[in-house]
């Protein structure tokens, strides 16, 4: 399906990852937006608020983040897409209902942009803390989709592919960007509305008495119907049935639970997409997402040009993690080298996924700023060094 | 009595039309209250002539929290405190809908309680059923912001020694545009209370005092549900249009009932556009 | 330094009251060299949850003085206002109120962004004063950063009253990104200019509207027993003698308190 | 130091776990403890409030789990031990704090009675799905300890435990339990005071100004003061220097984040409790926590009547996690069996450490009921027969999952 | 009923008469239409529903006025009344949908 060509503004621009993330969100067809003024994602809501009234979006302040998210379940189900957008404090904050955004399978986006936690850290800075956040956040079992774009581009583009996913898989699915690439200004290009390809709402359409609003299809996903319809569905965060009714035993759970599991790791092969750059021949890969990818090109350059055969790996989509492929590779390389503007988090999937085929540098990185590769350069050369896997993460100091 | 024995298969409740009777029996105990909240409220919406398609009921946790499951309306069961602000984003986004929150005094007004003033303060047009039964119930008897002074919970075993909140007072000094109180026995008074806040715009309140005779009973040896319907007949009083602040519950104190508030306020919706 | 700061500094002089037990926690930033000029504990805690915080620090050492610094209080914080007001928790609430409205008696005034103050434009905004009162609040005040000595005497009151008080400052500027000195000494003048004093008001009539005066004044000034208060005189009624009183011995006026024992948690330090 | 005698009730009891984790909270000295009502980890508060009187300990019950967490880490800066009571939803909400107090070097302990999950879930049975967000819950980067107790005794001498760990590491302390543990009846035995050894504060002493509230001693962790005594503190949320001042510049960002991180991380063997049974030469471990942990010695009893030689890896810390243990183990065993109430947490760390030296079985569960002992022994068996090298997790298709995926079967209310 | 002067059309006056229906199974047993019946029609019998309660009997089914008291105070949906007259009123069960 193309997207409603009201929302968006085509052409080419200069702007910041915030602002080009509202206008994807825009483009996507977002027409709720709920938030709580944070730093450094406040330019997002600006936008998106600058350009309702023409777009004919709605756009909500709410008292604090926890309520943010629980708006955005309640308009999800009114059939707008919606979305909100937080930092770190208000993703912590969110964890509550982004399970029951993931037990009542509501579609809808969280867009996350990371400064240094824990606390109140750092507003302003940039950082990669939250990444596991995102995965394992909120209590109990479940599987959620979190991308992390590298330039305004990439926000702009994996805006609109979030709400697609999220449409698809209805799972809440998180955007996980950064301070850096919020602020960064830089070309967008926004296609032309019958260029964007818009996945829409899986919507059921039988008899309004014989609704099962958690009947799952053969793909594990249940059909939605809108609020107001006449459908008089109930839902609940409650262990339930196909009929939304809950039911509190073990066969009950096992039914409810185990499908938000399988309907994504199922799919993973067509969820997952990563870019590769000269894989074919390499010794050492940087594996990277984000922000920390814009330096982990430029570190895979310098290498080459000195003489390192060294490829990159950068993960468009961090969850579910591309396990098939780290592993496939780490039987090819000698070593991965693994910037995060973190103390390790992504890090620990790539040592699982190497199988002790390869070995796993860890480079603590952006203390020298977001795009120095310096660190990222000498962790390279130490691992194409290295001839013998070790036990355990190698830190680089 | 033999008659009704063969007709049974084909009795239904004259309330099937908006109550899920495939689910019932529900899960409340004998002699609770929540039961004619939801008889009420079923009778109202079948009174109000409004279209029941475009009606959506928001629950949160808790005993009244399970509501929303047995209304034959879209329902949602949300997570503890939170029905308002999901009700908040249904009602923003779609504003052709009737929004009604049916939730307790626990979830409404204790983790919630942020979400409620803000909600009353912009004015979101919705109608919020409190069902004030004085402690938490469904965890087992906890100690609740409406909890009288000095009445006992499990989590304050020596009696209770937080003052209660008196909701009317807090809705009206928020900006809700529709407060009234009434306990299940008044339940054609309440009836008709909820077919007026259904009828207005704007952030309507409607609290209802519950026997809980499992828990709050029990606990304070107070009886069984019957008791504390005869208790509400004898220490209750109606007086429409009582100053808010007048409206606290002691510990089997009299209870004053009535329409308290009523009065126009721009809603969201309004202000927005 | 900011006149909120001072007129806190020279509050707590006035009150009598030692700077070194007052705590502070606040979801305001406050420069470092300022609380070394109080001498107080300053708590820099996560967003809306100072009250709370400081409910603890109270609750496990009820010799302290507890003055949460609060910018957003009705917001992330709200019910911790409701709820401390309720129980009538033993601590000073000073709210720095910076919301932003678009139009007060009948001048536009400088706004930001609605995404940037606490309120959108189209939203009414919280009549602090009369929530705390509805609330249980022992004390509520209204003044302007610029009422300097009205706000002096306010605090110094209200650091000697046994329950919860709320003092709100209007004071455009300072939130949790700017911190608090950073005053917008136009919009200050600008309230300052139209507000009127209406000391005793009833809080209900208090809201502040547009186009109209805003009322400042000490709007509520009354006993409660406080939450420690109850919480001895319920259980020495219930267990009795065995019950050792909780907290220090409270210099009651209300005379709740029955307690003859002393601290063990808190103590000596306090 | 010892507990104070007042506050242990000695004895030999027939309690619950989570009563035991209230008479275990007020014997390890805490005087300070705020809760939210939450199934099923409410008896633990409510006998907390019952005993409370007694050691003139406060509890309070709050408005909300946000309120809680904060006001139990107000209270720890105020001088007391305190403590917070929840189950999953509610330790969800506290997730901000719980970076915040870890930010702070707040001692406290956390006591989470997990149940099945996600969202609401079941609220009345149990699961052990919370074990990663203990660990990655909060925003940005931290460490804490995660101790799993398997029986009423153990949630009352871990609880003891947790609270001396808090105290020495200044970090705050999770005691991950679940449902099943914390509504087993069982004997508990009470030691007298003297017995129970507990960790006091670790409180500086020296004169107000020369005091730095985040200069670590040499082994990372700073000492403490109470709040109001003089010491004119400065204590912040942003990421601060020794002096507890923001800091702003980005270059010194790990100078001091980098400590919360590896005080936990380099005093990781003096943390780490593991119980070993046979592992030495198994060729199939078991690793297991909390109460999957009991149910697993079934299994493991049966395998090894059959004659397999199987070890017993049981975590009593999980957080940190037992990395070197594990790399050690990897490499003289065949596989790893991993039971836990989750649909695979625990066991990609388990994966993780193997290096790809051992398989990985998991044996998921639903939540809401424990395993099946069959399945665990079913899953032991084709781990010893498996001959060939599998790489990610086996996940073992429990019997559960066959009765209720597979054909003809009816949901019940 | 006793009128202080007899109406002219007294004739024409019919009190109106209800048929109270019991759900027994759905009876919880706590006694509130029992108590509350302006005319004493019904009695909390000595058998047992299926849950084990005692339901309510219908012990005066002719003093019943159709007042719907007893409908509106059960808490269990597990009373109603009709009019004795018109017995369209009941429904049929295919109604009853979304099961």
């Amino acid at each position: 399906m193309k997207t409603d060509p009201k929302g968006v503004l085509v052409g080419s621009h200069y702007l910041s990852g915030n602002h080009a993330c509202a206008e994807g969100a825009l483009s996507a067809g977002c027409r709720f937006l709920s938030v709580y003024p944070i730093m450094p994602a406040l330019e997002v809501s600006e936008r998106f608020l600058a350009r309702a009234k023409e777009v004919g979006a709605t756009f909500i302040q709410m008292e604090d983040e926890i309520s943010t998210l629980a708006a955005v379940l309640g308009a999800s189900w009114t059939g707008k897409k919606s979305m909100t957008v937080t930092s770190g404090p208000g993703l912590s904050l969110m964890m509550e209902n982004l399970g029951l955004g993931v037990m009542l399978e509501t579609p809808c986006v969280i867009v996350d942009i990371q400064s240094v936690g824990p606390g109140l850290g750092l507003p302003n800075r940039p950082s990669q803390g939250d990444m596991m956040q995102a995965r394992w956040g909120s209590h109990g079992d479940y599987e959620i989709i979190a991308l992390a774009p590298s330039s305004p581009q990439e926000m702009f583009d994996f805006t609109i592919k979030a709400f697609n996913l999220s449409e698809h898989y209805r799972v809440p699915v998180a955007v996980m960007s950064d301070e850096y690439v919020a602020h960064l200004k830089e070309k967008v290009v926004i296609p032309p509305a019958n260029k964007i390809e818009i996945e829409p709402r899986r919507y059921y359409e039988g008899p309004k008495d014989s609704y099962l609003p958690f009947k799952r299809d053969e793909d594990l996903v249940p059909r939605m119907v809108d609020i107001g319809e006449g459908y008089k569905f109930h839902v609940t965060g409650l262990t339930h049935d196909d009929r939304g009714y809950p039911i509190m035993n073990e066969e009950c759970q096992e039914y409810n639970v185990h499908p938000l599991v399988w309907k994504i790791r199922n799919y993973v092969d067509n969820i997952i997409e990563v870019q590769e750059v000269h894989v074919e021949d390499a010794e050492v890969i940087i594996i990277s997402y984000g922000a920390t990818s814009r330096a982990a090109l430029k570190a895979m350059e310098q290498a080459r040009n000195s003489g390192i055969k060294v490829g990159s790996l950068k993960l468009d989509t961090v969850w579910p993690f591309p396990e098939k492929r780290v592993a496939e590779l780490a039987k090819k390389v000698k070593a991965f080298a693994v910037p995060e503007m973190n103390f390790g988090q992504i890090v620990l999937e790539v040592e699982r996924c190497s199988y002790g085929n390869a070995n796993v540098f860890f480079v603590h990185h952006g203390e020298k700023g977001v795009e120095n590769t310096d660190n990222i350069l000498s962790a390279v050369k130490q691992a194409a060094q290295q001839n013998s896997v070790k036990d355990g993460i190698i830190e680089c100091e | 009595m033999e008659t009704l024995k063969t007709k049974k298969m084909k009795e239904v409740h004259p309330m099937e039309d908006v109550l899920r009777m495939n689910r019932i029996p529900h899960i409340w105990c004998p002699g609770c209250g929540i039961g004619l909240a939801v008889t009420a409220f079923a009778a109202a919406l079948e009174k109000a002539k409004i279209d029941l398609n475009k009606v959506a009921i928001v629950s949160g946790i808790g005993c009244t929290g399970r509501v929303a499951g047995y209304i034959k309306l879209d329902s949602f069961h949300t997570t503890h405190g939170r029905a308002i602000a999901f009700a908040t984003g249904i009602k923003v986004a779609n504003p052709d809908l009737k929004v009604v929150v049916f939730s307790g005094d626990g979830d409404l007004i204790s983790i919630g309680g942020n979400h409620f003033i803000h909600a009353a303060r912009r004015n979101i047009d919705m109608l919020v059923v409190c069902v004030n039964n004085f402690i938490y119930a469904m965890t087992g008897g906890q100690v609740a912001p409406t909890t009288p002074l000095a009445a006992y919970a499990t989590t304050c075993p020596f009696g209770s020694v937080e003052p209660p909140i008196n909701i009317p007072y807090l809705a009206d000094s928020s900006g809700a545009v529709y407060v009234a109180r009434w306990t299940t026995l008044h339940i054609r008074r309440l009836t008709n209370s909820f077919i007026e806040a259904l009828d207005k715009k704007g952030f309507s309140v409607v609290e209802v005092i519950s026997p809980c005779p499992q828990y709050y009973s029990r606990i304070n040896r107070l009886g069984d549900g019957l008791d504390m319907m005869k208790f509400y007949h004898d220490n209750t009083e109606i007086r429409h249009g009582e100053d808010t602040k007048n409206l606290d519950i002691g510990f089997q104190g009299k209870i004053i009932m009535g329409k308290f508030i009523d009065r126009e306020r721009p809603s969201y919706t309004e202000r927005f556009d | 330094m900011s006149p909120i700061i001072n007129a806190f500094a020279q509050g707590i002089k006035k009150s009598g009251v030692k700077p070194a037990e007052v705590c502070v926690p606040s979801d305001i930033p406050f420069e470092p060299n300022v609380v070394k000029q109080l001498g107080v504990d300053y708590f820099h805690t996560i967003r809306g949850r100072a009250i709370v915080f400081g409910t603890g620090l109270k609750l496990a050492n009820p010799a302290l003085k507890v003055v949460p610094v609060v910018g957003d209080l009705m917001t992330l914080g709200g019910n911790h206002f409701v709820h401390a007001s309720r129980r009538n928790m033993e601590l000073l609430v000073i709210c720095v109120n910076s919301f932003i409205y678009k139009k007060i008696g009948g001048k536009s005034v400088p706004s930001t962004s609605p995404v940037f103050s606490l309120y959108s434009t189209f939203e009414e905004p919280f009549n602090i004063p009369h929530l705390g009162n509805s609330c249980g609040a022992i004390y509520t005040a209204r003044w302007t950063a610029l009422h300097t000595d009205e706000l002096v005497n306010s605090i110094a009151e209200a650091l000697n009253k046994r329950g919860l008080s709320v003092i709100e400052i209007l004071a455009p500027g300072p939130d949790y990104y700017t911190g608090i000195n950073n005053i917008d000494s136009n919009l200050v003048k600008f309230y300052h200019k139209n507000s009127e004093i209406k000391n005793n008001e009833d809080p209900r009539n208090v809201g502040i509207m547009p186009d109209e005066n805003i009322v400042v004044g000490k709007f509520t000034d009354k006993e409660r027993p406080t939450f420690i208060d109850v919480y001895n005189a319920q259980l020495s009624k219930v267990i009795g003698d065995k019950f050792t009183p909780y907290g220090p011995v409270p210099t009651s006026r209300t005379g709740a308190g029955l307690g003859t024992g002393k601290n063990e948690s808190g103590g000596k330090d306090g | 130091m010892k507990a104070n005698p007042r506050d242990v009730l000695t004895g030999v009891h027939y309690i619950d776990g989570d009563v035991a984790a209230g008479y275990g909270v007020l014997a390890a000295g805490c005087k300070f403890v705020a809760g939210y009502p939450i199934t099923p980890s409410t008896e633990a508060a409510e006998t907390f409030a019952r005993v409370a009187p007694k050691g003139n300990a406060m509890f309070i019950q709050m408005e909300d789990e946000l309120a809680s967490i904060s006001a139990v880490i107000g209270a720890s800066f105020a001088g007391v031990k305190s403590m917070t009571i929840t189950s999953g939803p509610g330790y969800t909400l506290m997730m901000e704090a719980i970076g915040f107090g870890a930010m702070l070097e707040t001692p406290f302990v956390l006591l989470n009675i997990q149940r099945g999950g996600p969202s609401t879930g079941v609220p009345t049975k149990t699961g052990q799905a919370d074990m990663m967000q203990s660990r990655w819950g909060s925003h940005g980067d931290y460490e804490i300890i995660a101790i799993s107790p398997d029986s009423p005794q153990e949630l009352f001498d871990y609880t003891i435990k947790a609270f001396n760990l808090a105290e020495m590491y200044r970090c705050p302390v999770m005691i991950m339990s679940d449902e099943c543990v914390g509504h087993m009846t069982e004997k508990v035995v009470i030691p007298p005071a003297e017995e129970i050894e507990l960790e006091p504060r670790r409180l500086y002493n020296g004169p107000p100004g020369e005091y730095l509230p985040f200069k670590p001693d040499g082994d990372f962790i700073p000492k403490m003061v109470k709040a109001g005594a003089g010491y004119n503190l400065y204590i912040s949320g942003h990421v601060h220097d020794e002096r507890g001042y923001p800091v702003t510049n980005e270059e010194f960002k790990s100078v001091y984040l980098r400590r919360l991180v590896d005080k936990i991380r380099r005093n990781k063997d003096k943390i780490i409790e593991l119980k070993e049974e046979n592992t030495d030469d198994a060729e199939v471990i078991v690793v297991s926590y909390g109460i999957s942990s009991r149910v697993a010695v079934r299994g493991i009893e049966k395998a090894r009547e059959k004659g397999i030689k199987i070890g017993n890896l049981r975590l009593v810390t999980v957080w940190p996690f037992p990395d070197e243990k594990i790399i050690d183990l990897a490499k003289t065993t065949k596989a790893f069996v991993v039971p836990e109430i989750n649909y695979g947490q625990i066991a990609f760390e388990v994966e993780r450490c193997c290096h790809g030296r051992a398989n990985v079985v998991l044996v998921p569960h639903s939540g809401a009921g424990v395993h099946n002992p069959d399945d665990i022994y079913d899953a032991i068996v084709f781990a010893a027969k498996e001959k060939k090298k599998i790489e990610g997790i086996v996940e073992y298709k429990t019997k559960l999952e066959k009765l209720v995926f597979e054909g003809g079967f009816k949901l019940k209310e | 009923m006793n009128l202080w002067r007899k109406p002219l059309d007294l004739q024409d006056i019919k009190v109106a008469r209800g048929e109270i229906h019991i759900i027994k199974d759905l009876c919880k047993g706590c006694g509130f239409c029992v108590e509350y019946c302006p005319k004493d029609v019904l009695e909390i019998s000595e058998e047992f529903n299926t849950k084990g309660y005692h339901p309510p009997y219908i012990k005066n089914p002719d003093e019943c006025v159709e007042c719907h008291l007893c409908e509106m105070l059960c808490p269990e949906f597990a009373i109603y009344v009709t009019l004795k007259e018109d017995n369209n009123v009941v429904k049929s069960a295919s109604e009853e949908g979304g099961q």
